[in-house]
């Protein structure tokens, strides 16, 4: 296709079947906004029955049929739908899809200075197969007996016997971790083979580093969960016993599979090859964060990222480690002593370069020029949160204490640290931060303040308690805390963390407002708002088809602030330096 | 729309009016179902309840129910065995329009054995202070898999007609009961004194069943004329 | 400053829900507390629960590394958020204050990154490897004259197996299994069988180390007893062992902490720990299998 | 739009040395050994572990009925089409477009001739002779792997069915991109091959 | 990698040189299979040749002989590393518990009914 036929363009070719990396990026980042947004209502219905076990849910358990609500009370079962659901949609549909559909799809070509991706169309491919797992996954709701509710680990043999649910989950998860697929190796050929001239690899901004980590970590770590979703759909549909042992009695009666007794599968199994996607997903989860959050301190602190070089490596390295930590997840699974100890090596080793990229964003404040905006403040929350987050993992990833804390609120209350007030501040503050580039207007400050704050408070209030709780003890999935004794005394926090929630329910209104009338109605601003030094910033707001005025050309590394005598504080990476 | 309606309504008086001549049908297969083993093979024993005080609440103890003899009947005689008609029923009937009712209280299933009709309505209700969970193992029908965690919860079910099968409880693993679905309304259960009733059978050669979750099935085949009443007794010797 | 006002009225909104909502729920609210038929022993709250292990076993070490790492983490957290907050404080911008590009030589970070790393593999050498090699390994000889039991989990009951005074488990097999008369499947015809005991609290003696075989019939669960610090998941055709040991008598909860269906939250069991003599009289007694149900009495 | 306007489709980047086009192949094919290698990782898991005595020990050969002979058959079928392929290739290098549509054609006939051989003589006498895949955990696992590796040749003669037809116009506009993405087919299509080198084995003889 | 056609035709050469060894190996695998080692010796030997095997394709026809591009070899080096890793380390877990608890959840499994495929034997193979 040449340049003039463009604007020949039907509306559909333009904005639904697009094959712009901008216009991919924004239906991206819209449809999974909806889904965050869906996802945190399924929570907002869990937290009604963890916190008033058994009592009418108000208004809304009439709505939800007598299915779900006989007599306005949730069953377990939809429960565990909601269980499943929420974490499915939260991390498939909702957060990777932001941080790597979204802002690697528009932030990343226009940080290289690509003018699109290495492969338009298989990136539309990719967004239309992700859409279709989220409509499947959204559709399990309606089959019978409700969407999976085996935990969104779906251990077997209790995924292989459940509701229909389950089967509608793994071929949405098909779905999503084939287009996952698509979009990792266009990301890397992108980035290995489009940069702009004179943009050498260590001249990148970390955040495109972080979306290449990333892209090897989806590549390599998803395709042994698709294997697992197909073994597992060939014993739901095919009858076969990949991960039913022998002897399996259900209900009383022996597991018929097909036409003869289950066995000679491992129930393990799906647990190794489960965990070989799902840990180095953690990092999928936080690496793309810290790259939006290392941009943004670098702008706002007007100096360069301290110690760009080790941030990189760090993250090269907690790529390749992730590979090799999984079994963390199962030391109480029956593991030797000899295995454990190898993997909580691994674990501990993991937890340093963690600790030297945030001790380098940290000491980047030192000596910087801080400016409290509103992408500055969620990028700068996110540290504390993340470092909490992190350290309480330090207690999971040894055997010993986890023999305690495993399956507890604590373990709950650790990974939320990290992704919740952790990777989706940092989506909070990518947003507020690349919106004047997306559509050329800039987002209230005011609103913005106050969704930071009640944010804030919200999304402590809310996981802080889970600590407590689960020191204490109270066990995760549980449908009602009061069916053990020892909980009686704790269901003051989990009231308190259920309030929290509904809260920070309410603190994402003024988000939504803003979101939506800054559209039309925000402050119109330059091609170069933040007054940065990255790429982006020197295409148009917001850039045209084929991204760049001209093709640009780099001169010096990413973080030039503040490094001479120069009228402007900052020295953009494409500008020539004066003779 | 409403035309079908209609009629649908006047298929249904049909129906009915000749369901009113079935009525004339007044053959009658009675007889007792006979226990002639050693009783003292199938004591009962007080089941293990203790995992949810709850139970104890409303009974203070539940017996084992895989074998319930009538010990002071002369012949002993068999409770909760299932008689029916198994084959040679050739005419259509409706199901009558009164629900049966299983109840759980004091974690176990009333009544223990369940006959019923395609259609009819089957409601399940949670008598207990306590989670029910009620788990049907059908063959034919839907599994249905549902709990009941409050006292009062019912919930209305049809099913299609299938062999007897299990009903368990989940949670409370020693609950269980049977249920059978026919598309005829010759079939009872027997009681305290072991004897069953099959009335309202037009006349013809029948295929009898006596059904029992521990000790199998015992069939004969009875022929009756109109308005006749015969006796047929069925012996189980374990 | 406009954005000031507004981060006034977000600290306002904030209080006021603070203290509209959240203050009142952190109180208790009895009404709502369900009846249990016994009362446990020891202290519960935003605490570990009691530990009624003997001292020197794994579950203190278990103990002393949680109280330790959290110290550590507080300690960590808080020096690093003194820095935090004094560079935001610092380094705020503000008239006449010009950001410094110059590359910073942060020896002390270094350090700091070192003492944590150290710190990790002590903790890691020096408290978990060893309490993780007793949990697995340091399983009690015969000489100390342990109980051996059987843990069978199913949905949604934890079953126990007590072998009966002769020491023997009689053979089970799902072809036996009965739920109303012999969940445990154990063959009738099997000899060793006839004194078993099949219970659904756990009776333990106090002070006599105890050795569970953990299984499971049809899905994973996972055999916890919080006061004890153990938990084990329990997975179908495996027969995994754990040991235990009791110092203190009571009741207590065993709860499961794997999701193993929709009744998974009320997987609960008790677990009775008892003198000697009361754990013999209740062992002689289940030995005998279950009583005679009077019908007459108590059916109706 | 790609080729006009994006750099590096055709011709390689003059650092990496490669063409977007075999590196996204490359990539690609990483993920589909690690896809392979959790299935075969499955199969090595599950017959290490499988019991020695009871229902679920492993099966012996006698009870499998695998024909090594015709599963030979079908290895050799499959690695003569990776030769054609490569010819084909090789051909398109040398500027012979009719010779290289014809080795493509072979190809394809061979890909064709694997499944007809896998569908009739393989996997027909099995379900006649009532084999399902939950008959045991070998045939759950024979079925599935070499389900899933059918799968992948249905894949590749889609692809060389594009190009020996409607995408062979693309040689007029531009014989080097065309090459390429012949390229790139061939080393999905000697991939598709090598995992059944391995299958082979595993399967059939050991 | 070279693009001269006397280069190219010299490939030819090459291509159909190791479709004969292939071709050979795949015989020696099935007559290796027919002879009777000792212990996992088979195992070895079928791996090994198909080693053998999958690098002439992999070196000849997919090139990677005349590869010179790291980031077409470093991708496949990670992806190796972890293949192995995949391998390895859940079956190594898997023994190690076995090792530990050896017993299963029941003292005896009545014996399955055997399917109905007897004399399914349909292949000519046996």
């Amino acid at each position: 296709m040449s340049h003039d036929e463009h604007h020949e363009l039907s509306f559909i070719r333009k904005y639904v079947f697009s094959i712009d990396h901008k216009v991919i990026g924004i239906q991206y980042g819209i449809t999974a906004l909806c889904f965050l947004f869906f996802g945190f209502c399924l929570m907002m219905l869990m937290r009604w029955q963890l916190a008033y076990p058994g009592q009418e849910l108000p208004v809304l358990g009439k709505l939800l049929g007598e299915e779900f609500f006989p007599g306005g009370v949730m069953t377990p079962d939809f429960y565990n739908s909601l269980g499943v659901m929420h974490g499915t949609i939260m991390i498939f549909l909702g957060v990777v899809p932001l941080l790597v559909g979204a802002f690697g799809n528009y932030v990343m070509p226009l940080q290289i200075g690509a003018p699109d991706m290495s492969f338009p169309k298989l990136n539309m491919a990719s967004y239309w197969i992700y859409l279709c797992g989220g409509c499947v996954m959204l559709a399990s709701f309606f089959v019978p007996g409700g969407a999976a509710n085996s935990g969104w680990t779906a251990y077997p043999p209790l995924s292989v016997t459940a509701t229909t649910g389950q089967t509608w989950w793994i071929i949405g998860m098909v779905f999503l971790i084939t287009s996952s697929l698509l979009g990792s190796v266009n990301f890397i050929v992108t980035i290995v083979q489009l940069r702009a001239k004179g943009l050498t690899m260590f001249r990148l901004p970390f955040f495109v580093w972080s979306q290449l980590v990333t892209a090897f970590l989806l590549l390599l770590a998803f395709p042994p969960l698709e294997a697992a979703g197909v073994l597992q759909l060939a014993d739901r549909v095919l009858g076969t016993s990949f991960f039913l042992p022998e002897g399996l009695v259900i209900s009383g009666q022996q597991l018929v599979q097909g036409a003869v007794p289950s066995g000679g599968g491992n129930p393990i199994l799906w647990q190794h090859l489960f965990w070989f996607l799902a840990h180095p997903e953690v990092y999928v989860l936080i690496l793309p964060a810290m790259g939006i959050v290392g941009e943004i301190i670098a702008n706002n602190t007007r100096k360069p990222l301290w110690g760009y070089r080790p941030i990189v490596y760090s993250s090269i390295f907690l790529g390749f480690m992730s590979f090799i930590v999984w079994a963390h997840h199962m030391f109480i699974t029956g593991m030797g002593t000899s295995l454990s100890m190898f993997f909580a090596t691994t674990t501990m080793i993991i937890s340093i370069p963690s600790v030297v990229i945030l001790t380098a964003l940290v000491i980047s404040l030192y000596k910087g020029s801080i400016r409290f905006n509103v992408p500055m403040l969620f990028a700068l929350s996110f540290l504390p949160m993340f470092a909490i987050g992190g350290l309480t993992g330090l207690p999971l990833g040894l055997p010993a204490s986890d023999i305690h804390l495993h399956d507890t609120y604590y373990v709950i209350g650790h990974f939320h640290y990290v992704v919740a007030p952790g990777t989706i501040f940092a989506i909070f503050a990518g947003v507020y931060y690349w919106f004047p580039k997306v559509t050329g207007r800039r987002m209230s400050e005011g609103l913005g303040k106050i969704h930071f704050w009640l944010s804030l408070i919200g999304m402590n209030g809310a996981f802080m308690p889970m600590f407590f709780v689960g020191i204490a003890g109270m066990l995760r999935r549980g449908y009602d805390p009061a069916a053990y004794a020892a909980n009686e005394n704790l269901l003051g926090m989990v009231k308190m963390s259920s309030w929290s929630v509904w809260m920070l329910g309410v603190a994402q209104l003024p988000f939504i407002l803003n979101f939506f009338m800054s559209i039309v109605a925000g402050k119109k601003v330059s091609a170069n708002p933040w007054e940065a030094t990255t790429l982006e910033w020197s295409a148009p707001s917001p850039p045209p088809h084929g991204n760049f005025e001209a093709v640009p050309v780099v001169y010096r590394g990413p973080y030039e602030y503040s490094t001479d005598d120069r009228k402007d504080d900052f020295f953009p990476q494409h500008l020539q330096a004066e003779a | 729309m409403f035309r079908m309606k209609i009629v649908a309504t006047l298929a249904v008086v049909t129906v009915s009016l000749a369901g009113v001549r079935v009525q004339a049908d007044n053959g009658t297969i009675k007889g007792k179902v006979v226990f002639a083993g050693n009783a003292g093979d199938h004591k009962r024993t007080k089941l293990n309840t203790k995992k949810d005080p709850n139970c104890a609440k409303a009974k203070k103890a539940i017996g084992s129910y895989s074998v319930v003899i009538n010990k002071k009947t002369d012949p002993m005689t068999l409770r909760n065995v299932m008689v029916f008609v198994k084959e040679g029923v050739s005419k259509k009937y409706d199901a009558p329009s009164d629900a049966i009712v299983l109840q759980q209280v004091g974690c176990e299933y009333k009544p223990h054995v369940i006959t019923m009709m395609e259609g009819q309505t089957l409601t399940v209700s949670n008598g207990d202070d306590t989670n029910h969970n009620i788990h049907f193992l059908p063959k034919k029908n839907q599994e249905a898999n549902f709990t009941q965690p409050k006292k009062g919860m019912t919930k209305d079910l049809t099913l299609l007609a299938e062999a007897p099968f299990k009903v368990k409880c989940d949670v409370h693993p020693w609950m269980g009961c049977y249920i059978a679905v026919f598309t005829h309304p010759f079939h009872v259960v027997t009681g305290k004194d072991g004897t069953f009733e099959l009335k309202g059978l037009p006349a013809g050669k029948y295929t009898v069943e006596a059904w029992h979750e521990t000790f199998g099935a015992k069939t004969m085949v009875v022929e009756i004329a109109t308005d006749e009443t015969k006796e047929a007794d069925f012996t189980f010797a374990p | 400053m406009n954005s000031r006002r507004y981060t006034a009225i977000a600290s306002v909104l904030v209080a006021v829900l603070w203290l509209g909502f959240a203050t009142p729920l952190l109180a208790q609210d009895t009404a709502a507390a369900p009846s249990f038929d016994v009362e446990l022993t020891g202290d519960y709250g935003y605490h570990l629960p009691p530990n009624i292990a003997p001292e020197g076993t794994y579950p203190h070490t278990v103990d002393s590394l949680i109280d330790i790492l959290h110290y550590f983490m507080v300690v960590l957290f808080v020096g690093w958020g003194i820095f935090f907050v004094y560079c935001l404080w610092k380094f705020r911008q503000r008239e006449g204050h010009k950001a410094d590009a110059k590359p910073i030589k942060a020896k002390a970070s270094k350090y700091a990154e070192i003492v944590v790393a150290i710190f990790e593999a002590f903790l890691l050498i020096g408290l978990s490897i060893p309490a993780w090699a007793s949990v697995r390994n340091e399983f009690p000889t015969e000489e100390e004259n342990p109980l051996h039991l059987r843990v069978v989990a199913e949905q949604f009951q934890w079953n126990f197996h007590y072998p009966g005074p002769d020491g023997v488990f009689g053979k089970t097999s799902p072809a036996f299994l009965d739920l109303a008369t012999n969940i445990l499947g154990i063959d009738p015809a099997d000899p060793n069988g006839k004194d078993d005991i099949t219970a659904t609290e756990l009776h333990i003696p106090v002070n006599r180390k105890v050795i569970a075989d953990i299984s499971s019939k049809d899905v994973i669960h996972s055999f916890a007893i919080g006061v004890l610090r153990v938990k084990q998941d329990a997975i179908p055709g495996m027969r995994i062992p754990v040991w235990f040991e009791a110092n203190r008598t009571g009741n207590y909860e065993i709860s499961c902490a794997q999701l193993c269906g929709n009744n998974h939250y009320s997987m609960r069991a008790l677990m009775i720990v008892e003198d000697q003599g009361v754990f013999d009289a209740w062992y002689a007694k289940a030995a005998e299998g279950p009583e005679e149900f009077d019908e007459d009495e108590l059916d109706d | 739009m790609s080729a006009s306007v994006l750099p590096y489709t055709v011709k390689p980047h003059p650092v990496t040395g490669v063409y977007s086009g075999k590196l996204g192949t490359w990539l690609f094919l990483a993920s589909e050994v690690m896809l392979f290698g959790a299935f075969f990782s499955t199969y090595v898991l599950l017959r290490v572990g499988a019991p020695t005595e009871g229902a679920a020990v492993w099966p012996t050969h006698e009870q499998t009925h695998l024909s090594w002979k015709i599963g030979g058959f079908n290895t050799l079928v499959l690695i003569i089409s990776s030769v054609t392929m490569v010819l084909a290739w090789a051909q398109l290098k040398m500027n012979n477009f009719s010779k290289a549509r014809l080795y493509l054609i072979v190809t394809f006939v061979l890909a064709g001739l694997f499944l007809v051989v896998k569908l009739t003589m393989e996997y027909y006498p099995k379900f006649e002779a009532g084999i399902r895949p939950s008959t045991n955990i070998f045939f759950a696992a024979y079925f599935v792997l070499t389900g899933l590796h059918a799968l992948h040749i249905v894949g590749g003669m889609v692809v060389i069915g594009y190009f020996i037809g409607p995408g062979a116009s693309l040689w007029k506009k531009d014989p080097e991109y065309f090459t390429n993405r012949i390229e790139c087919t061939g080393l999905y299509w000697h991939f598709v091959d090598l995992v059944w080198i391995f299958l082979f084995p595993v399967l059939y003889l050991l | 990698m070279a693009d001269s056609h006397a280069d190219i035709s010299k490939h030819v050469k090459l291509y159909i040189g190791v479709f004969a060894a292939l071709a050979g190996l795949t015989i020696v695998t099935v007559l290796a299979s027919q002879v009777d080692f000792s212990g996992p010796g088979h195992v070895v030997v079928a791996l090994l040749i198909a080693g053998i095997k999958a690098t002439l394709v992999a070196a000849v026809f997919m090139h990677l002989k005349w590869e010179r591009s790291g980031w077409i070899w470093w991708p496949l080096v990670l992806c190796a590393f972890f293949f192995v890793v995949l391998m390895t380390l859940p079956t190594l877990v898997a023994t190690e518990s076995r090792d530990r608890a050896p017993a299963g959840t029941w003292d005896t499994i009545p014996v399955r009914e055997a399917p109905a495929h007897s004399g399914g034997n349909a292949e000519s193979g046996h």
